[in-house]
């Protein structure tokens, strides 16, 4: 009896929540003041604590709803259904709608035109009605659509500041991409369902020998859209681009959401397939990297925070990889902690990279760049936006307490396990070796973050900008700023307390690894809390009992100049410089070089004028996608010189066509 | 006879009446009259829409629930295109370059008698009146494409005559094979008569049948634009004014296609799994690959969507290929609708910037936010993106493609579809985003959107109301 | 070999037909294209008489009348009209072209050799390989000429050839397809023939090669 | 519940250890040096007045440093008060806390986080060069940390290093070489991370070359003393956790008492210390770009760790 009371009102919450959204489109149409932007944004926030609550009540009851059905895709319907695995995700589709909701009136209130609010809004509710509803399909076609609305709504939002040429060619290469991802992962749902005659997601299973195709079609398409290594080059361009508050959804949702069906076909359809696993496997390993790398080699504050997107996009599928690894073994200890880790990690990275974006968001409001060159010592003038910068930037890099520290600890601990499990030995000297590579991208993460907070929010501000930026154009903390607190609060709290976190995981986690008997928070046994409880007070007493008694007294001085006098703010260390050093080791990757460029009448001795500059040449976009982008181009253009203009020719064409068909008709 | 008589007497009347009438009352009368037109086709064909009844009216002269279909299409779209003419006339005037109440007069009654044409296309139960009401389909619209009356519209207007007769000029040679066929080796009476053909379809000399069909495949093939014998299409697209592109695009390709669809549905009854489906399979998933990549290198707005009519006719003649006419139909339902919608769209932008070239074209979204909108969902529509009904459309042909076996040709279909969304949107998105243009002149913009936004509407309810397995289903002739 | 009569009058009109090719001189060919036509309303005429099909008379009056008579003296009124009087010229030389319609006559018959279904149908041969040269004429009148009023030219005798084909082959369609079809050729000459005027008068010239302004 | 008195002892005593040792360890590296350096050097002790002597100053502050600078001090000392409670840098071990492997490495890259942060936030270049090399040096030494103790937690199929290091771990009983190599490993990856000889010369004072001081450059007084006392602290665990590997390479560890062990413990770190001083005394400090070739050596013996631990493992 209460079951079914639950079923139904979480049904109902999610549709009601989307038929608001729905209804926010209409209301854009009415009224012109900033009070409109207000009530948007309650109906915004209002969906999203709908679609929490209705995730709270299905946390454990999987419901089966039809009060969509009456929308019919041609091949099936609109099914919904909620399902262990889908409701963490509309979870942190609600907080971070809600975080979005929160910043939007704030983000707006710099907004001379109505109509581009009224753009803004509409893609919004659109955009979170896609994602809702992605969550929701139960089948594949309905997946499709939602999708497709979701990422089109999406590429819309990255063109929002269209009349700069940057956000057009941002938006370009991400519709480019996620059509790309599109036709793979439609590819893929034609294969399964020619194999199964079903189209409902949960009955697709992975282990038969013919899903392969459909296997690998799909994890080329959930790449594309993940931003996985080589298919990762939009990524850095689009995640800047979208106003603040969609920021937040679109870094934080967008590729968890390739993630989720990946998740939801492979680790709950038991792909048995060797070969995805090391696919997996190898390419998340490469992208980790490589977006790490890159992301520490960026000047562009957001820029960065994608390249570490991709950074851990790879690592989750890894994780995945080694899921499917274990499953295919038996290893269900293995398999519970490769699961447990993808699944948390993919929560977590997405509540945190929403986290940074609405603080790099905040920084560019305030500062007018994004350009970490022009930065530095924000931390006076941007107080909260600092510290929560700065929680985020300890949470990416897993710094316990933080909540990124347990899902990073479950991967550490899934290659670690299977580094003595009954499995041949390539795959446990593969298992060591990824465990060296995590905490060598775990290090190369913490160099990319200190240079995020130090270069752009320590120091001494490097521009007029940075030294005259103001937290919100009133001076206080703002709605972006209460968004960017409540994720914080949120990265703290899920670190505090892993095991309730990961105990709310176990239906999920029962449900992607087959294990009726796991329980989420045996996965993690350590006391984190209680450490983070005694460090804590390790920290303030000493702070208070060391320290803090000897403020007063401490004297305030410049920074030492070693008796120069002032320096000029362009002797601190900048962006480039901090990962220089890091630079030149991974030259030929980076394809790094450094021109100098001294002048002077004696330029041994006496330099007037020194010029230094590094350049990067992005090797995968010059090697791999020009040639590509050259090849299509040649084809089109040689396409294009078949219409000549000539009407003989044109007849010839049709003589020559008949000929041909004549031909192959009488002999085949 | 008299149903007959009620179809065909309305735009006959029209096109008489047009060469004579003041302009002004014409612009206006012949929208309300055409709408009217659609109601009485609806009323008299109605019957054919439930079950599988077919009409005769004369020997030779029968419509079945795919030509009721086609025909309602037809007359929508022609509809629409009218009444978006009244504004797209009112535009020119207003923005100073009127046209000669001469050519307007010439215009409404060839397009009056263009649909009498089309309209005959789809009675047409005969292959020899089919292949003359086709080929009616080109001359009674020459007249528009040379509507503007400039070097470039007289070009392709003889490049639309010369090349589409002479294609259309061995469909007659196929229907003489076909006819031989009916001849040659069986005790039956030699016959045009489709539903006879198709009765005795197995009587029939197949290899002559076949050799007919390849014929006329080449033949409406010229006329429906598939590659490489779409040359004349996008001149012919691309010069005339925006109604009367939107109109050869969105219903007089289809007529064509229905030509194919009618002689491929004898060689079905005579064989249904020859060569010959996969050849006209091959022949699509060619067309939708080579325009894919046409459509990468387009200079010229209208063009664009020109060879995006020759990716459309690709898919409609995959759904041929595939046997299938509900799909064939319901690709070619949405592809009318958006085509439609994009042509006057593209129209207005047109006359509004005072170019046609996309690398002039920036910012409609700041010049006129409703027309960048429509003209986005519409493009999206048109590409096959979900929730709009071409993706319904696309993903039953994959779907049936690989049921069918033809896997290959799926995943190019699938990656050629991607490569032309990717291309299409690349342009649009340039011509929408942007600073605004100086001296853009929207003309009632809310009033020229009212056409392209019912049709932008209609595709969508497609894409979110329609079960194509029930759909398809109550079709029951063939799959 | 020993030809029918009728046989013989296809044939006729298949050299007919090649003659066109002959000559660039637009008022030759149209009187070329007039007996060409004649011959095939006589080979109709003397089908009928074999077939005692009585609609067939009517379609040979009507063949001759509207395609031997009405259109080359509307087209030569054309030509007089807009005042040009032969081809601009060629891409293969009239006297080559010529040749080689000559020897598309010889390869006509291979073909209809091989046209599936008429194999081991004595009778029907000659009169396919005529059908089959009159088409490959008009095609290469179509390719090779670059004056406007040589592409009619040339879409009425591929017209012609397919028309002789069916005429041969099947004895004649029906008649109201028959009639159409001359109905509708006549019109497509008329608005063809209208174009030109236009052609001449925006472009001052009628040579379709340099109408070339519409491409990628 | 009763408080037993012998475990409170134990704690006490613990604490009492590894809060004083760690100056005295540094005292003995500087005394040995300054032998080498036939010198008498100053007493042993130094160390301890130095930290006194620093707390009772009074503090100077740049005005541009926020919040980071000033806490950075508490949250390493706590950190690695934290760690040492974990971190198994001696046998002895008052009470059964579970280690976990990744969660040491991690607190220890948390102190870095800081020490980086509040090297850049007085916004002096010299801070912003001893941070930049900071974080690429223990970007090179991390995998070799990690893969070294890996591999004997992958021997042991455990990760809590208090299992791992607790001398009752029979699979690690007969493993000598792995214990070696990985304390080899450990304490080579040490000389980088603590920034000793020869990547990082502690005693000049030309901080355009240096990698720790250039980072404290601006701390002063009590936070100097804090932060200096925390690097000390960090030697201690570090050398220690070296040293116990290199202790478990010996079988007669595993058979001896506890009070043996807790001795050896100890002096095996002060041997440590005296080996770091005659390091220096003979080595010269690598140039910067050489680095990666001598870390290159840490990596080398952890990859050997590996090895070792797949075949041990070999079914």
């Amino acid at each position: 009896m209460f079951n079914d009371l639950t079923q139904i009102s979480a049904a109902h919450l999610f549709t009601a929540a989307s038929a608001l959204w729905l209804a926010g489109i209409g209301l854009t149409a009415l009224g012109r003041e900033r009070v409109k932007d207000i009530l948007l944004a309650a109906v915004l926030l209002v969906g999203c604590l709908m679609a929490l609550s209705g995730a709270a009540i299905s946390w454990n009851h999987p419901v089966e709803y039809n009060q969509l059905q009456f929308l019919s895709f041609g091949l099936a319907q609109a099914d919904a259904r909620v399902d262990p695995l889908s409701v963490p995700f509309i979870a942190l589709l609600g907080l971070l709608g809600a975080a979005a909701a929160v910043a939007s009136p704030s983000h707006l209130a710099a907004f001379k035109e109505q109509g581009k609010k009224g753009h803004y809004w509409k893609l919004t509710f659109i955009f979170m009605i896609g994602l809702l509803q992605v969550l929701l399909a139960a089948n594949a076609v309905a997946f499709l659509v939602f999708w497709e609305i979701m990422s089109l709504s999406s590429a819309a939002l990255v063109a929002a500041d269209h009349i700069r040429h940057r956000a057009q060619r941002a938006a370009f290469a991400y519709l480019t991409a996620t059509r790309i991802s599109t036709a793979f992962i439609t590819a893929a749902f034609l294969f399964m369902h020619q194999n199964t005659g079903s189209w409902s997601l949960a009955a697709w299973h992975f282990d038969t020998p013919e899903s392969l195709c459909a296997a690998v079609l799909l994890l080329a398409g959930v790449c594309t859209k993940a931003g996985i290594w080589p298919m990762h080059v939009w990524l850095p361009l689009a995640y800047p681009e979208p106003p603040a508050p969609t920021s937040a959804l679109f870094s934080g949702l967008v590729s968890n959401l390739a993630i989720y069906l990946l998740m939801r076909l492979l680790l709950a359809g038991s792909c048995s397939h060797m070969i995805i696993a090391y696919v997996a496997l190898a390419l998340g390993t490469v992208s980790a990297v490589w977006g790490v790398l890159f992301a520490l080699m960026e000047r562009d504050l957001k820029k960065l925070l994608a390249y570490s997107s991709v950074e851990n996009m790879g690592i989750i599928l890894t994780a995945i990889g080694v899921a499917i690894l274990a499953h295919s073994h038996g290893l269900a200890d293995v398999a519970a902690l490769a699961t447990a880790g993808a699944l948390f990690h993919s929560l977590n990275h997405g509540l945190v990279k929403a986290l940074l974006f609405l603080g790099a968001s905040s920084v560019e409001r305030a500062a007018h760049t994004r350009e970490m060159s022009a930065l530095g010592g924000l931390s006076k003038n941007l107080p909260w936006t600092m510290l929560c910068f700065f929680v985020g930037s300890l949470s990416i890099c897993a710094m316990p307490p933080m909540n990124c520290f347990a899902s990073k600890w479950l991967l550490y601990q899934t290659f670690f396990h299977l580094s003595f499990a009954h499995v041949p030995i390539m795959e446990r000297a593969i298992a060591l070796a990824m465990v060296g590579i995590l905490a060598f991208v775990g290090a190369l993460s913490l160099a990319c973050f200190t240079k995020a907070v130090g270069i752009a929010f320590l120091g001494r501000p490097r521009s007029e900008a940075a030294a005259k930026a103001k937290e919100s154009p009133s001076g206080n903390p703002d709605g972006l700023i209460l968004a960017q607190l409540l994720l914080t609060v949120a990265c703290v709290m899920v670190g505090t307390s892993v095991p309730i976190a990961l105990d709310g995981l176990t239906p999920a986690l029962q449900q992607l690894t087959n294990n009726p008997a796991l329980v989420g928070s045996s996965l993690f046994p350590m006391p984190l809390g209680q450490l983070t409880l005694v460090g804590a007070l390790l920290v303030s007493s000493i702070y208070i009992f060391v320290l803090g008694g000897r403020s007063a007294t401490a004297k305030s001085y410049i920074t030492w100049d070693c008796g120069f006098g002032p320096l000029s703010t362009r002797a601190e260390e900048t962006g480039s410089s901090f990962s220089h050093p890091i630079g030149r080791i991974f030259s030929q990757v980076l394809q790094m070089k450094v021109s100098t460029e001294i002048s002077g009448k004696d330029r041994r001795h006496f330099p007037e004028i020194v010029k230094v500059e590094t350049f990067m040449t992005p090797i995968l976009e010059t090697k791999i996608y020009q040639p590509l982008i050259n090849a299509f181009d040649w084809l089109s253009s040689s396409l294009v010189r078949l219409q000549t203009g000539s009407i003989h020719i044109h007849l010839l064409y049709v003589f020559l066509t008949m000929i041909l068909l004549v031909f192959l008709d009488t002999n085949i | 006879m008299n149903e007959l008589l009620y179809l065909m007497i309305l735009p006959a009347a029209l096109a008489l009446i047009s060469l004579f009438l003041e302009v002004k009352l014409t612009r206006k009368l012949v929208p309300i009259v055409t709408w009217w037109q659609l109601a009485i086709v609806a009323f008299v064909l109605h019957p054919c829409l439930q079950g599988t009844e077919r009409m005769q009216f004369a020997s030779g002269l029968a419509i079945d629930k795919m030509g009721t279909y086609f025909i309602l299409l037809t007359t929508f779209v022609v509809s629409c295109c009218v009444t978006h003419a009244d504004y797209f006339f009112a535009a020119a005037e207003a923005a100073g370059d009127a046209y000669a109440d001469r050519s307007l007069r010439l215009f409404y009654a060839s397009v009056n008698l263009f649909l009498l044409a089309m309209t005959t296309v789809f009675l047409c139960d005969n292959l020899g009146y089919l292949w003359i009401a086709i080929e009616a389909t080109t001359l009674s619209s020459a007249p528009l494409v040379y509507f503007e009356r400039n070097k470039f519209a007289l070009e392709a207007t003889w490049k639309y005559l010369i090349v589409c007769s002479v294609g259309i000029a061995f469909a007659l040679l196929g229907t003489v094979f076909i006819f031989a066929a009916s001849q040659r080796g069986t005790p039956m009476e030699p016959t045009l008569n489709i539903s006879e053909l198709i009765t005795h379809a197995q009587l029939l000399n197949f290899p002559l049948l076949r050799l007919g069909f390849i014929f006329c495949l080449i033949g409406y093939g010229t006329k429906a634009g598939i590659f490489p014998l779409h040359t004349w299409l996008p001149d012919a697209h691309a010069e005339s004014p925006a109604p009367a592109s939107a109109m050869l695009s969105g219903a007089l390709l289809n007529c064509a296609l229905f030509g194919i669809w009618k002689v491929a549905s004898i060689i079905n009854a005579a064989q249904p799994h020859s060569h010959v489906h996969q050849l006209v399979a091959v022949l699509g998933t060619v067309t939708v690959v080579a325009a894919s990549l046409l459509l990468l290198r387009q200079h010229n707005f209208k063009r664009l969507w020109a060879y995006s009519s020759v990716e459309n006719v690709g898919l409609m003649v995959f759904a041929i290929g595939l046997g299938s006419g509900p799909l064939f139909f319901l690709q070619a339902l949405n592809h009318s609708l958006a085509k439609v919608a994009l042509f006057l769209l593209t129209g207005n932008i047109i006359q509004a910037s005072g170019t046609k070239k996309l690398n002039k074209m920036h910012g409609v979204i700041e010049d006129c936010p409703i027309w960048a909108g429509l003209l986005a969902l519409a493009a999206f529509a048109v590409t096959g993106a979900p929730p709009f009904g071409a993706f319904v459309a696309e993903m039953s042909m994959l779907s049936l493609s690989m049921s069918d076996g033809r896997w290959i040709l799926a995943l190019i279909m699938t990656a050629a579809i991607a490569i032309s969304f990717v291309a299409i949107l690349a342009h649009v998105g340039k011509v929408i985003f942007g600073s605004g243009k100086q001296g853009f002149k929207s003309f009632q913009p809310a009033r020229a959107s009212i056409i392209p936004a019912i049709l932008v509407l209609g595709t969508l309810v497609l894409g979110v109301g329609l079960n194509t397995e029930v759909w398809s289903g109550s079709w029951s002739v063939i799959r | 070999m020993v030809l029918d009569t009728f046989e013989a009058l296809a044939m006729l009109a298949a050299i007919f037909g090649i003659l066109i090719l002959g000559t660039t001189h637009l008022r030759t060919n149209l009187s070329f294209y007039s007996l060409h036509t004649t011959a095939i309303a006589a080979v109709t005429a003397w089908i009928a008489n074999i077939t005692h099909d009585s609609h067939l008379y009517l379609v040979a009056a009507a063949v001759f009348a509207i395609k031997a008579w009405v259109i080359p003296y509307f087209l030569n009124t054309v030509i007089k009209k807009i005042g040009i009087g032969t081809d601009s010229g060629a891409f293969i030389a009239a006297p080559l072209s010529m040749h080689l319609g000559a020897l598309l006559l010889g390869l006509s018959y291979v073909i209809s050799l091989q046209i599936p279904g008429l194999i081991g149908d004595p009778d029907s041969r000659i009169g396919s390989t005529a059908a089959m040269s009159i088409l490959f004429s008009g095609v290469l009148l179509m390719l090779t000429r670059r004056a406007a009023i040589s592409q009619i030219v040339g879409f009425l005798v591929i017209e012609n050839g397919i028309y002789l084909f069916a005429v041969t082959q099947t004895h004649g369609m029906p008649l109201m397809v028959e009639m159409g079809l001359l109905l509708e050729v006549l019109v497509a000459v008329m608005v063809a023939g209208l174009l030109l005027f236009n052609i001449k008068k925006s472009f001052e010239h009628i040579d379709v090669s340099q109408l070339t302004e519409l491409k990628d | 519940m009763t408080l037993n008195l012998h475990a409170v002892l134990e704690t006490l005593g613990f604490t009492a250890t590894f809060l004083l040792l760690p100056p005295l360890i540094v005292g003995v590296i500087r005394k040995t040096k300054a032998r080498f350096q036939n010198r008498i050097g100053a007493p042993v002790l130094q160390p301890y007045y130095d930290l006194l002597k620093l707390l009772s100053k009074s503090e100077t502050i740049s005005k541009h440093t926020s919040w980071i600078f000033r806490s950075t001090a508490a949250v390493n000392l706590s950190m690695l008060i934290i760690l040492a409670f974990l971190a198994p840098w001696t046998s002895f071990r008052p009470f059964d806390l579970a280690s976990d492997l990744f969660l040491v490495i991690y607190l220890l890259a948390l102190t870095r986080f800081f020490t980086v942060l509040s090297a850049l936030d007085a916004g002096s270049a010299f801070g912003g060069f001893g941070a930049s090399r900071e974080v690429t040096l223990a970007l090179l030494v991390e995998p070799s940390v990690i893969l070294c103790l890996a591999s004997l937690g992958s021997v042991s199929q455990s990760s809590d290093l208090a299992f791992v290091f607790s001398f009752k771990n029979m699979e690690l009983l007969n493993q000598p070489g792995l214990w070696f190599l990985a304390g080899c490993g450990l304490f080579l990856a040490s000389l980088v991370e603590l920034s000793r000889m020869p990547a990082d010369d502690p005693t000049t004072h030309l901080e355009l070359t240096m990698v720790h001081e250039a980072m404290i450059l601006e701390n002063s007084a009590a936070n100097l003393a804090l932060v200096e006392y925390s690097h000390f602290l960090k030697i201690l665990i570090l050398l220690g956790i070296s040293s116990q590997c290199l202790l478990h390479a010996v079988p007669y560890f595993w058979h001896s008492t506890e009070l043996i062990r807790a001795g050896a413990s100890i002096a095996c770190i002060l041997l440590m210390a005296v080996s770091i001083a005659v390091i220096e005394s003979v080595a010269v400090k690598l140039r910067w770009t050489k680095l990666p070739e001598f870390i290159a050596y840490s990596v080398a013996m952890s990859i050997f760790c590996v090895f070792i631990a797949l075949g041990k493992n070999l079914n």
